[in-house]
């Protein structure tokens, strides 16, 4: 069982940390090339205070709140380009970040940390906390669509300048859905930290910003169903393509291409398109 | 109009440079409440550049933007808005992912999308559907009201900007030309719309090229030229005025051709 | 669900190309890095493990039965080489495992084997955590600390007391780092400047500008052959002709390749000697280019002997894993062709470390640094 | 004199920037999207450059190969991958091209082995010393005059003849393309040729620089070169090759003064968000 378990924590890691990312790119329209930072400074911070001593449960919040802390920072930036410069300066956030982890050796450096002290949870309750995280932040999607926040998020993705001109304060929303999106991958990098017990600076690298970007967008960026089902595949592809070995990254590189190219919606649209072919629109 | 009025806006010498170069210069007017103001001029004349100082998407070099006698300045277009602005933009941006009556409820729900605390904390929206539903109705568009905006001819796109401009319920409506792109039956029936929502007692100011409708219209002009004041009074005094006719017939050959050209390819 | 229908499928496809039948009991399971930008590193490795199962079951595998390996691409990620160790652990329920792959994955997968009392042997992951997860997981690599400090002494053999440092930004040419610098003061060698890369780079052009003008006596630059291979192309090109020393990094025929003519001469600290006089190293040399068509590197003779002790250690227990295992192999000396090998109370080696030099377009025995001080691995006191 | 060479490397390392990214430049100024697997014809060239100098010897002919088998790859990549995706937004042809940038990656991997490919003779590698102290390779002055000569007749081209101006056009407003009676479709095929062209150039001589191709070497490329077009101003062809060519300088600076702080990449990002927080619109943007 134990594989199996530890699969289900990935799954569920990820889900977290793909749901993370809906909430800025696909509901707010904000997109990000760099979140894997984030992750980053969530599991940095778990894993620094779990060796420092701290009990588990207490670094969750604390990673959430550094990681958040960051976000409105990066929101700042956000706030002053737009589109495609947001893509790269997110980017660039991403690089910066490993970089400067690299050199802190304070921080593990290139070296990373690892033997992080156990949570106490059996590797089952671990696994069941994580997907109870996963659920949590997947109900709290569902809900900020439904509110008001959702449809002001889903306006500023569309035309932010209209937005504005409707008198709301668009730069607060932005800077929520950064807050709010980067916890959550603050959330998930601290159960990454507990899940590997190791972390290094390349495990938040660019790489792993394009991997939970695609996760997203393959899903159906905004669909909170597709996202979630997207990244519980996703994430266990490559073990699952361990049959075709030396082939997974062509064949996932193949499907991410594809799937952009015949079915732009995500895997929404596409479950959409072969229940309902007779409805316009993916939304 | 009587001088004991105090104006609901009032543009005090402002001036306006890109890099040197004069868009607006030293420009001032009132616009007084439940006034139907027309702001003319030919093209280049610094008319949307003047709504933009208004929405503050512009800052302006020197002068001042005062509505109901407090300053605007400093304040971001949001603000401005939630002051009792309102704009209705040239080319329709209407949220083509959500459907004709959630474009108009999300601008009524103003209330509740003043802060992300209270837009979290919100989900209910009948207040803002119903409202929504009203303009619409009132717009004679009601029927579109589930309808994706992406299927809508300009006809309808331009009441659904008019009514979500309305939705915010402002005390000063900017519009800048409603009419174009529509034909002359068009236009015609949507300047009625607008008179009637100034009767109804909010104030409206204008930026129209046709002529025709904003004489038929509006209570008073103000005319650009070059970034210039060149002349404000009625309608028809200010048509009389030499100065306006130069500025409109010395560009006058190209502004007819282009008037008429316009015309074909709106009803085309 | 279908794991098990992968298992079959990856057994199937070993038993097509070793010859080996399906029923095969022994299983030894390897991460290696088959995608990802260490896939060449672990292709050298896989083949080097291949070989060592190959050499065994044609000599009667162990009490008869055949071994086989099960093989996971971990991409050099923790992240991926986790679920692959569980999976060896768990659903192929291998008897030994073998790391074919660097440190950041390695350090992931130890302590999984360690927990589940399965015996890791670990081939070249230099880092010092690796064999700190425990007593199942032993390592025949010589530390990036130690191998540092080899290359101090033969920066001071050589005569060369002002040096720069060129450091690999990565743990290896960290620790790299670390070591000489620990020792250079012993020595009396003098670093008078360090620079550090990315493991991306291949253009050092501002760098060695800046070496340049420093005018050392000697280079200490850590790196692999990708890395290494243009950086010394590049330094010779820009007129610099002091020696330069390399690690095991560097310790390919892909390196001599790539920097062509201007590799003469330079000099490797790792643990294959291409010289040596000892029959298993030279057999091993000659099996791997029948086996591959190609010459054998560090990487490869480094897996290939920690595939060996697995296979060593369940000759003696009769292909039970667990403790007897675990007790076998802590308790042999094997014969490799990285020499005679035996493990520490940490699992770490003792070994010389050999120092070879490019002549010729080939690697050669230079000479061979002995001392067991300088050289001793860290053990459990430390 | 270390501040001279400084630059002078810097330019080098530029000018391969500048002949990456300027393909890149002329897709988003077209298509406005940003086209990560164009550091696949970067490859695609180092790798076709390697074998036709092997079987040859020729350089010449290695290099007319690669850029000519790169820019009809570039053709087919713009007409199966990205036109029927054009009007989805934006960030679905970024993943389709990421996507694609994975493929190609491991493609070379798979049919190339992962070991990377060398020249069989040495080309280009003797050594040229200028005003006494300034020493390059061959290969670096071949660059450094391929870049310039290239861009330069690219400039002509541009300026003189009727088919460029059209392109030049279409760069700064895809519809102008229409006024001119060519269609969309043909300056795409244009400007996608002559990007990938360029790409084939660059990674020929950066194979011939460091004498190795391997799969991964478009890897730093693929991202860096997005950094440097939107420094440009994005869509700015003059603005891309000025941002390269500062880019160039400030790591060549940066890896000797910062190094101990920050690697390469994170100086080239921390120095694109400085430029960016002060200029949201790039360094050499238009407006």
């Amino acid at each position: 069982m134990e594989y199996e378990i530890s699969l289900a924590t990935t799954m569920a890691i990820s889900v977290l940390f793909a749901l993370s990312l809906n909430l800025i790119t696909g509901f707010c329209g904000q997109i990000s090339l760099g979140h894997a930072a984030f992750l980053g400074v969530g599991a940095y911070t778990a894993g620094m205070l779990a060796k420092a001593g701290v009990p588990f449960l207490l670094t969750l919040p604390l990673a959430m709140l550094v990681a958040g802390a960051l976000g409105v920072i990066v929101g700042f930036a956000s706030l002053r380009v737009r589109a495609d410069f947001l893509a790269i300066t997110t980017m660039g956030v991403g690089f910066l970040f490993v970089g400067i982890v690299r050199q802190q050796d304070a921080l593990g450096g290139e070296m990373g940390i690892s033997a992080i002290p156990d949570s106490g949870m059996s590797k089952l309750v671990f696994m069941l906390f994580a997907v109870a995280m996963a659920a949590a932040a997947a109900l709290l999607s569902a809900y900020v669509r439904r509110c008001w926040m959702g449809r002001v998020f889903s306006a500023i993705a569309e035309d932010e300048d209209t937005v504005r001109v409707m008198g709301i304060d668009v730069p607060r929303f932005k800077l929520t859905a950064f807050a709010l999106g980067t916890a959550l991958a603050g959330l998930a990098g601290a159960l990454y930290a507990q899940h590997l017990k190791f972390i290094a600076p390349d495990s938040f690298g660019f790489i792993e910003s394009i991997t939970v970007l695609s996760m997203v967008v393959v899903g159906g960026i905004g669909s909170v169903i597709g996202v979630t089902v997207s990244a519980a595949v996703l994430s266990v592809l490559p073990s699952w393509f361990q049959v075709i070995g030396t082939y997974k990254l062509l064949v996932y590189g193949g499907l991410l291409f594809l799937m952009m190219r015949f079915s732009p919606g995500g895997m929404a649209a596409l479950v959409k398109r072969i229940f309902h072919p007779d409805r316009w629109g993916a939304k | 109009m009587s001088a004991q009025m105090s104006p609901l806006l009032s543009v005090g010498a402002v001036t306006v440079q890109f890099d040197g170069v004069t868009a607006i210069s030293d420009v001032s007017f009132d616009v007084n409440q439940g006034e139907l103001l027309g702001l003319i001029g030919p093209n280049g004349a610094g008319k949307t550049t003047m709504l933009r100082v208004i929405t503050g998407v512009v800052r302006q070099t020197s002068g001042s933007v005062r509505l109901e006698g407090r300053s605007l300045e400093g304040l971001p277009t949001h603000l401005r808005i939630r002051r009792g602005l309102a704009l209705s933009q040239q080319i329709v941006r209407p949220f083509r992912d959500m459907s004709v009556i959630d474009n108009v409820a999300l601008a009524a729900g103003a209330d509740k999308t003043v802060s992300p605390v209270k837009a979290l904390l919100h989900t209910g929206r009948e207040r803002e559907l119903k409202i929504g539903r009203d303009l619409l109705s009132r717009l004679g568009i009601e029927r579109h009201a589930d309808e994706s905006p992406q299927i809508q001819p300009m006809g309808i796109l331009k009441r659904l900007e008019l009514a979500r401009a309305l939705a915010l319920a402002p005390k000063l409506l900017l519009l800048d030309e409603p009419l174009a792109g529509l034909n002359s039956k068009e236009a015609r029936l949507l300047a009625d719309t607008i008179t009637e929502i100034n009767r109804s007692g909010t104030t409206v100011v204008m930026i129209e090229h046709n002529l025709g409708e904003v004489l038929r219209i509006c209570h008073r002009l103000v005319v650009l030229d070059n970034g210039e004041k060149i002349a404000e009074g009625e309608p028809e005094a200010v048509m009389n005025n030499a100065t306006v006719r130069a500025a409109y017939l010395g560009s006058g050959a190209a502004a007819a051709t282009q008037a008429t050209a316009g015309d074909q390819h709106a009803e085309a | 669900m279908n794991h098990k229908k992968l298992a079959v499928a990856v057994t199937a496809a070993l038993a097509m190309q070793f010859g080996v039948p399906a029923w095969a009991e022994v299983k030894i399971g390897i991460n290696v890095p088959l995608t990802g930008f260490a896939a060449a590193d672990g292709k050298s490795a896989l083949d080097g493990a291949k070989l060592a199962v190959a050499d065994a079951n044609a000599k009667g595998g162990i009490n008869g039965e055949k071994i086989e390996l099960v093989i996971y691409d971990d991409q050099a990620s923790p992240k991926e080489a986790a679920p692959a160790a569980t999976k060896l652990i768990e659903k192929d329920k291998v008897v030994a495992g073998v790391s074919g792959s660097y440190s950041a994955s390695t350090r992931a997968a130890a302590p999984l084997f360690q927990a589940a009392k399965v015996p890791y042997v670990v081939a070249y992951s230099i880092h010092p955590d690796v064999t700190l997860a425990g007593n199942y997981v032993f390592r025949t690599a010589t530390m990036g600390e130690v191998q540092g400090r080899a290359g101090a002494k033969l920066s001071s053999t050589l005569g060369k007391k002002n040096v720069v440092l060129i450091t690999l930004k990565n743990d290896f040419g960290q620790a790299l780092a670390a070591g000489y610098k620990e020792a250079a003061p012993k020595f009396g060698v003098k670093i008078i400047n360090e620079y550090e890369y990315g493991i991306r780079d291949r253009q050092f052009g501002a760098l060695i500008s800046k070496v340049k003008s420093d005018n050392p006596e000697l280079i200490y630059a850590s790196g692999y052959y990708f890395t290494a291979g243009p950086l010394v192309n590049q330094l010779r090109a820009a007129g610099i002709t002091v020696p330069v020393i390399g690690q095991e990094g560097y310790d390919s025929e892909k390196f001599i390749e790539i920097a062509g003519a201007a590799s003469e001469g330079t000099l490797v600290t790792t643990s294959l000697d291409r010289d040596s006089d000892s029959p298993v190293t030279q057999a091993f040399l000659k099996e791997f280019r029948a086996a591959t068509n190609a010459g054998a590197d560090m990487v490869a003779a480094s897996t290939f002997t920690a595939t060996s002790i697995a296979i060593e250690g369940l000759k003696k227990t009769g292909g039970k894993g667990g403790e007897a295992l675990r007790k076998a192999i802590e308790t042999g000396t094997f014969s490799t062709p990285i020499g005679k090998l035996t493990f520490n109370d940490l699992h770490e080696v003792n070994k010389d470390v050999q120092v070879q030099i490019v002549k010729g377009k080939a690697f050669h025995r230079h000479s061979v640094i002995s001392d067991p001080v300088l050289l001793a691995p860290p053990t459990k006191a430390k | 004199m270390l501040f001279v060479e400084l630059i002078a490397q810097g330019l080098i390392q530029g000018s391969i920037y500048a002949l990456i990214a300027l393909g890149l430049t002329l897709v988003y100024g077209l298509l406005r999207i940003l086209h990560v697997a164009h550091a696949a014809f970067f490859t695609l060239g180092g790798y076709i450059g390697v074998m036709v100098a092997n079987q040859t010897g020729s350089l010449a002919a290695a290099i007319v190969a690669a850029m000519i088998i790169a820019g009809i790859g570039g053709i087919l990549v713009f007409r199966l991958c990205y036109q029927p995706i054009l009007h989805q937004p934006p960030f679905v042809p970024l993943i389709a091209s990421i996507g694609l940038y994975i493929a190609a990656e491991e493609l070379f991997r798979i049919i190339f082995g992962p070991s990377g490919l060398s020249y069989k003779y040495a080309f280009l590698q003797d050594q040229v010393v200028l005003f006494g102290f300034l020493r390059f390779k061959l290969a670096e002055i071949a660059v450094m005059l391929g870049s310039a000569v290239i861009i330069g007749v690219l400039s002509l081209l541009q300026t003189r003849t009727r088919i460029g101006v059209a392109c030049q056009a279409t760069v700064s407003d895809p519809q102008m393309a229409e006024s001119f009676g060519i269609s969309l479709q043909k300056v795409g095929d244009i400007n996608f040729f002559v990007g990938s062209a360029l790409a084939a150039f660059a990674g020929v001589m950066v194979s011939v620089l460091n004498n190795m191709v391997e799969p991964t070497m478009g890897s730093v490329p693929s991202y860096k070169a997005l950094a440097i077009i939107v420094l440009g101003g994005l869509g700015s062809v003059r603005g891309t090759l000025a941002a390269a060519l500062v880019l160039g300088v400030v790591e060549s600076f940066g890896t000797i003064y910062l190094g101990h702080y920050l690697d390469r990449n994170a100086i080239a990002f921390a120095f694109l968000i400085l430029v960016l927080m002060w200029r949201p619109q790039g360094l050499f943007a238009r407006t």
